[in-house]
């Protein structure tokens, strides 16, 4: 339940939401007209296709980019592969095997639509429902096992190594951790490609891949048999493989996926219709499979004032709601993301983050938000940066926030050590039970430093938001209306993996899944 | 390394990383020349890959936040120690043990010695409550114990245990600045000796700054420190007891 | 200024006082009846007798010691003091000199009683004008450099050694220290003398000396300007020298003295008689001198739980500030102590914990209220302690505290480090400006856990004031009534130190000040 | 040891005490064990009076929190340290530095090279803004500044120092875990001498975990930590320059 410590005028609010809207829906008409490389992997990939060639390319991308390459990917690599399954009677998997020894699926004669249709049919009715399970495996434990009281413990793993992450991992979760995130390697969200098996070579993270996914799940689900919760496990659904790894999330059943319509193009300079597709297409997976999104303003701060900026925050909070909505996502799966990002040396700064935090939480009154700790403040001083992690944790407690990053006293020098991780929930822990009860006790001024910064906000996000609402979204992007980084609206990574939809494209996966999801306003098809 | 070697190295996030994080604080002004220094004393205690990741000034003095790689190791089959823990047995137990073994209540007395007034620890081991969930001595029916409590002079002590014919002495001891508790510590072993009495008792000595390895150096029969509960404590004596008599 | 967060009943508050009142007042009765040792020791000390004699005895001591064992003390040393000086014409300080050699002042014939007045005037007068200087001085300086914001941030040094203590506290000043205090060596509190000159050695803390007092106060004069803050300096008025303490700190510029109408009773074991006599003048030099003492209920939670006796520490502020202004003491000078020493594991305990502190401060809203950091539940934990700390440093500037004792992340393993003390100014800083705030921001629900918990102590408080006021303090002590210590009323070190005053006792410090501090109520003379 | 000695050591509260506070994670269990290997590890480090001050189980690993009393002590006549901040010149003395002593605009390339996509802190060199009250790089009149953002491959950097005729290249890297940035700062400078470019260009690294030692180690001309400002970097890339063109 959230508490009602500020008096917003929801006037604004619905005002601001009916622009995000607006931004949204244009933004969706043309990420309706295309589809990326990425996607098709993704259908790919849940057609059954897996593993690597010898040259240790995963089939998903050697057959994806033979039909781009045969410029044929405008109808959609379902139809190819499905139309291949029937010409050579084969399954999905083996004809993804023949393709690498030299098969080339757009050369085969075009075989009975209606039972090209049929095949299509059966393998993404297999697929959706191993996904289904595995969200109804997850409805379950979570039942039986229930969770943390919230808001929810959530630390990194980032060795490098999954089986360290592991050890990691289960070390948090007896130690009070409600979720897992394994924080990727350095390099991989550039990567046009899921590498593949069990790694224990990353930096500054942990390749993301279905093998590692499924090592962590495992030991997550023992260890939250033995501590009695049900451990969430985290990972990136971000960067140029976006919806593939919502694929193999939702396999694996991951229950949060990092995923910002956004994030990709400001912080790793990818291509906008690249990176607007692949999320649309990602995000209908996470919503089918269940899984929460979170979303990256936070990082907003790590580059802007957070002073100045915090209405930039929650428009983009808005905005990241209305596309998750458009693509099916339910408000509890719309994990929105904000910081306690201000100058510890600010005057009255707690003042200030408890107004951003308590207004992002009374407007988004569902939404599982994800709170992030300081980091860009933070320095060598892992005694200063403990204290400031416990101020973030009370203003978490206090403002009811869902889903709590934990801040990490050495955040200025390495990715967690074990100890750093136990230190850290042990500061929440305290913290948050020694407070719990204090957001219930108190109230704030009505015309206080609180409130009128509150106000602030909200009058900024309309106007900004308006702004936006003219120029459109990407201009607003390429102006640099967020986070102080212009992006072009033609540049950027991955560009080359955007395709125009042909009249004939087929994608079943996402055909049933809005279907089932009830989207309507948005047809999966494109018209040329 | 691998997880199962018996040779162990401080840990972070891989196998044999040696991660260390340690701070101190330099007799001079914060710089280049300080930071320096601290790096250097950081290479001298062993460590590689010294990042000094928080330099600050404290007005002639500097306070210093590193990270490292420990070059050192411990080899865990050359340790050997007794997990005073496991071997103490209960309430119950301690009392049948002292029961069948001695065959009367054994005495003891306690008290903070020397200038020491910090009572907590002793009545945690001695007073009816006990400490941790563990009954304090002076609930044992097999057991006579008196607590002097506080800035009991070491000859006060002593006095008392002749007067009460004790088996053992309790000190506990907790102000440890400037090393006050090894001058009391040893002067209290002293006299017992002086006065013969050292081998007649049995003598304990607690503290949050106390174990075994230090009790023993200073002439103690057994040290305890923090977490120690009663029957730790009473185990000790009546099987040392126990032995001194057989 | 004082929030009003709470709605407190202040007919239950006023019964409280006027029950303190009626408790210090029986006990006055008696301290009315007394002298000791020690307050003759300090008269003998403001006649300006000074030094030692070949065997290190303070010569204050040499000379009460003789009037004692002579059996002459019940008329007061001042007296006999001034019947030397007019005897042999010589000062008081020659005269101590050869008490020293031998010489027996009880024999000495009596002189004019009109003459022996004269001398006892006119060192009198001498001595209270030094300590009026330096109360001008102290007045002229704070207005000057000014003070801290407040809390103001009071720190210890305690290394034994005077002039290492001069450089940790000149360190500390630095940093943001308004306040430092020079913890006395453990054993000092019951020497029945006070060392001389200054010292080196210490465990646990540094002996308090005249000597000692000034080189801290000159050095801390120097560090004021330099910072451009009135640096005050604390330090023990407490144990078996109690009144000679208040007096050499009256004469160095002292500007806080811990003293504690109960504290030497219950944690170092002094007899009763002694501490109350002792007090009562130790207080009355204070309160002369503009001196703020610190009363030590703080220590009552060390032994007792927090949460169960939290009533016993206010009650005792009640009895403190009455036997303070009983003494002449004012509101302002009356820093009354509490603590922040709640099991960090209890549920809500922060809410516990601003009820408690904003409830004592509602009731002394001129006080300048002392606040203890969490001590009893510090562990080896230091990055733990850092941040329970943190939350006191937050409870502190919420219920606007004046004195803030600083806690320290190493509180459980040694008296602080240099820069054990630097951190725990910079956690102090940030918290306490980051939220400064707050306070005006808030308020407290009226059906709340907080104003509950308020209320359940303000009426355990006046039902356990009753049953004193009923039984009288001494028996109350000697039950068990505080801290959960039991002292017998006769028993207890420096009891025979007690001596009961003559008809023809004379006290011309004792007198003079009553007169000028408007004390009436308690007559200075005993009658037999 | 006293105040005015060049041999200093950690300082607590007395001069030459020694203190030195660390921590570090075990992998094993904690228990009586672990706790002598703890004290094990923390003597051979050089510490004397051992304390540990807490100890905590991490399931199947432990956390331990020790002071002692370092052995080690540095000499600081032995150090020999340049501190670079005191020599900085500022904006407008490097400027006319440069117009004297080089005559024309100093030409330099920026990136967070290989997979590093942390840009604040070469944007804080770099950018106009600056950081910490200095201007940046782009706004010195003398200086013709490409700052080419993040993820840049090294061949990249190279290519563009070629294209614009630079006298100096500009590299941050900011993540460092698994040494990622050795791995990269050692291609840089392999590749800078394959193509015969390392003796024509002035090469800077800068960085959190960057210093002057690590920088010379790699071949680079110089490294900037934490603090560093436009300033500095200016100073010394127009002095070296300037050097070399002598
Ligand atoms: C409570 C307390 C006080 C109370 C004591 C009340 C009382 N009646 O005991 C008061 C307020 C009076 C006090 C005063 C002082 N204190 Co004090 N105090 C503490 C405090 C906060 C807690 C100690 C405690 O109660 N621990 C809880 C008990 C249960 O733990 P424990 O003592 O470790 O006992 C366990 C074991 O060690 C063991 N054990 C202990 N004794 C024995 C004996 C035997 C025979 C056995 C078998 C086992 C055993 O079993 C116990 C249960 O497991 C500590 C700080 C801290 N958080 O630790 C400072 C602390 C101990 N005090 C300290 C100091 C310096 C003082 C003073 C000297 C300060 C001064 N100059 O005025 C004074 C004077 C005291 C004196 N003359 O001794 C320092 C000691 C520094 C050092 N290492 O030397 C500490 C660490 C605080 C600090 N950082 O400065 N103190
Ligand atoms: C902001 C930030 C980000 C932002 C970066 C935005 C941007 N455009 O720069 C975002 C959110 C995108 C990000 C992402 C990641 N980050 Co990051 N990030 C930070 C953070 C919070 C602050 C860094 C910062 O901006 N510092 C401020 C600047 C001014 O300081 P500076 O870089 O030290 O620069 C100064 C000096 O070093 C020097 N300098 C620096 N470069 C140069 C160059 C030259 C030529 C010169 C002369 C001087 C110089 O001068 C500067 C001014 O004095 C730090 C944590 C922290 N508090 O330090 C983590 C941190 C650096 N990130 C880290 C990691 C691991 C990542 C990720 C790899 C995590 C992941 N797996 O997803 C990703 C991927 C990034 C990638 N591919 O590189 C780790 C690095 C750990 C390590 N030691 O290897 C840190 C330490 C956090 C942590 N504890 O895990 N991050
Ligand atoms: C939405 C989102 N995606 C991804 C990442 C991680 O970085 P990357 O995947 O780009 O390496 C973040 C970083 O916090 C994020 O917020
Ligand atoms: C009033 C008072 N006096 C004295 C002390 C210090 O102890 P002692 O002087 O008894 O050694 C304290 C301890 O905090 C105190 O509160």
């Amino acid at each position: 339940m959230v508490n009602h410590l500020l008096a917003l005028d929801m006037e604004k609010v619905e005002k601001a939401r009916q622009l995000a809207k607006s931004i949204a829906l244009k933004v969706q008409e043309d990420i309706n007209l295309h589809t990326t490389v990425s996607v098709e992997r993704t259908v790919a990939r849940l057609f059954g296709i897996d593993g690597t060639n010898h040259e240790d390319i995963p089939l998903a991308n050697v057959v994806v980019d033979q039909v781009y390459r045969a410029g044929c990917l405008d109808r959609g690599v379902a139809f190819w592969i499905a139309n291949a399954v029937v010409a050579l009677d084969k399954t999905p998997q083996q004809v993804a095997e023949e393709c690498s020894q030299g098969l080339r699926i757009c050369g085969l004669p075009m075989q009975d639509p209606h039972r090209v249709d049929q095949v299509m049919a059966t393998y993404t009715d297999e697929s959706l429902a191993v996904i289904a399970q595995q969200r109804q495996k997850r409805e379950a434990l979570k039942k039986r096992l229930g969770q943390g009281k919230g808001p929810l413990k959530y630390v990194i793993v980032a060795s490098g190594n999954i089986f360290a992450d592991v050890e990691q991992a289960k070390s948090a979760a007896r130690h009070g951790a409600d979720i897992i995130a394994v924080i990727r390697t350095t390099a991989q969200s550039l990567l046009d490609y899921v590498p593949y098996g069990t790694t224990t070579e990353g930096f500054g993270g942990t390749y993301a891949t279905q093998a590692n996914f499924k090592v962590m799940r495992q030991a997550l689900d023992e260890v939250s048999e033995e501590v009695g919760r049900y451990i969430m496990l985290v990972n990136y659904c971000s960067g140029l493989c976006m919806p593939e790894i919502a694929a193999m999330g939702a396999l694996e059943r991951l229950d949060m996926m990092l995923n910002d319509a956004m994030y990709g193009i400001l912080f790793r300079d990818i291509n906008m219709e690249r990176t607007f597709a692949d999320q649309y297409f990602s995000r209908m997976i996470n919503a089918y499979a269940g899984i929460i999104i979170n979303t990256g303003e936070d990082n907003y701060l790590t580059t802007a004032d957070a002073y100045e900026q915090a209405h930039t925050v929650l428009a983009s909070n808005f905005i990241n709601e209305q596309m998750g909505l458009v693509a099916g996502l339910q408000n509890w799966q719309l994990g929105l993301g904000h910081a306690f990002e201000l100058d510890p040396k600010m005057p009255n700064g707690f003042l200030y983050e408890l107004a951003t935090a308590q207004t992002i939480r009374q407007i988004f009154p569902e939404a599982p938000l994800k709170y992030m700790p300081p980091t860009k403040h933070m320095t060598g001083d892992i005694f200063m940066g403990h204290v400031q992690n416990a101020m973030f944790n009370l203003a978490s407690v206090l403002t009811g926030q869902s889903i709590h990053l934990l801040g990490m006293l050495t955040e200025a020098i390495h990715t967690p050590h074990l100890s750093d991780r136990i230190l850290s929930l042990e500061n929440a822990e305290y913290v948050m039970e020694n407070a719990r009860g204090l957001a219930a006790e108190i109230s704030f001024k009505p015309d206080g430093i609180i409130q009128k910064r509150s106000e602030a906000i909200v009058d900024q996000v309309v106007d900004f938001l308006q702004e936006i609402e003219a120029m459109g979204l990407k201009r607003a992007i390429s102006e640099g209306y967020f986070a102080d980084i212009r992006r072009p609206q033609e540049g950027g990574k991955g560009g080359d993996g955007v395709v125009r939809k042909g009249l004939d494209y087929r994608n079943p996966f996402m055909d049933r899944m809005q279907q089932e999801l009830g989207i309507t306003s948005t047809p999966g098809k494109g018209r040329s | 390394m691998n997880p199962n070697d018996k040779v162990i190295k401080p840990y972070g996030d891989s196998w044999g990383d040696g991660q260390v994080q340690l701070s101190f604080t330099l007799p001079i002004a914060a710089g280049p020349l300080a930071l320096e220094a601290a790096k250097r004393l950081a290479l001298q205690m062993g460590l590689e890959g010294v990042q000094v990741v928080n330099m600050k000034d404290l007005h002639g003095f500097s306070h210093f936040i590193l990270y490292g790689r420990s070059r050192h190791s411990v080899d865990l089959d050359q340790i050997s120690v007794v997990d005073a823990a496991d071997e103490a047995m209960s309430f119950e137990e301690v009392n049948a043990f002292i029961e069948e073994e001695i065959g009367r209540k054994i005495v003891v007395v306690g008290a903070c010695t020397g200038t020491d007034a910090h009572t907590v620890g002793l009545d945690a081991i001695m007073n009816m409550k006990g400490y941790g969930g563990d009954y304090g001595l002076e609930r044992y029916p097999m057991m006579e114990a008196h607590n002097l409590g506080s800035q009991v002079p070491n000859e006060v002590l002593l006095q008392k245990a002749v007067e009460v014919n004790a088996d053992a002495v309790l000190v506990s001891q907790v102000v440890t600045q400037k090393n006050v508790h090894i001058q009391n510590l040893t002067e209290l072993v002293e006299m017992a000796e002086a006065e013969d009495l050292r081998r007649k008792l049995i003598m304990v000595v607690g503290g949050p700054r106390i174990d075994q390895a230090l009790a023993t150096e200073l002439g103690f029969d057994a040290g305890f420190g923090p977490g120690s509960t009663a029957r730790h404590v009473s185990t000790f004596i009546a099987k040392e007891l126990a032995r001194k008599l057989s």
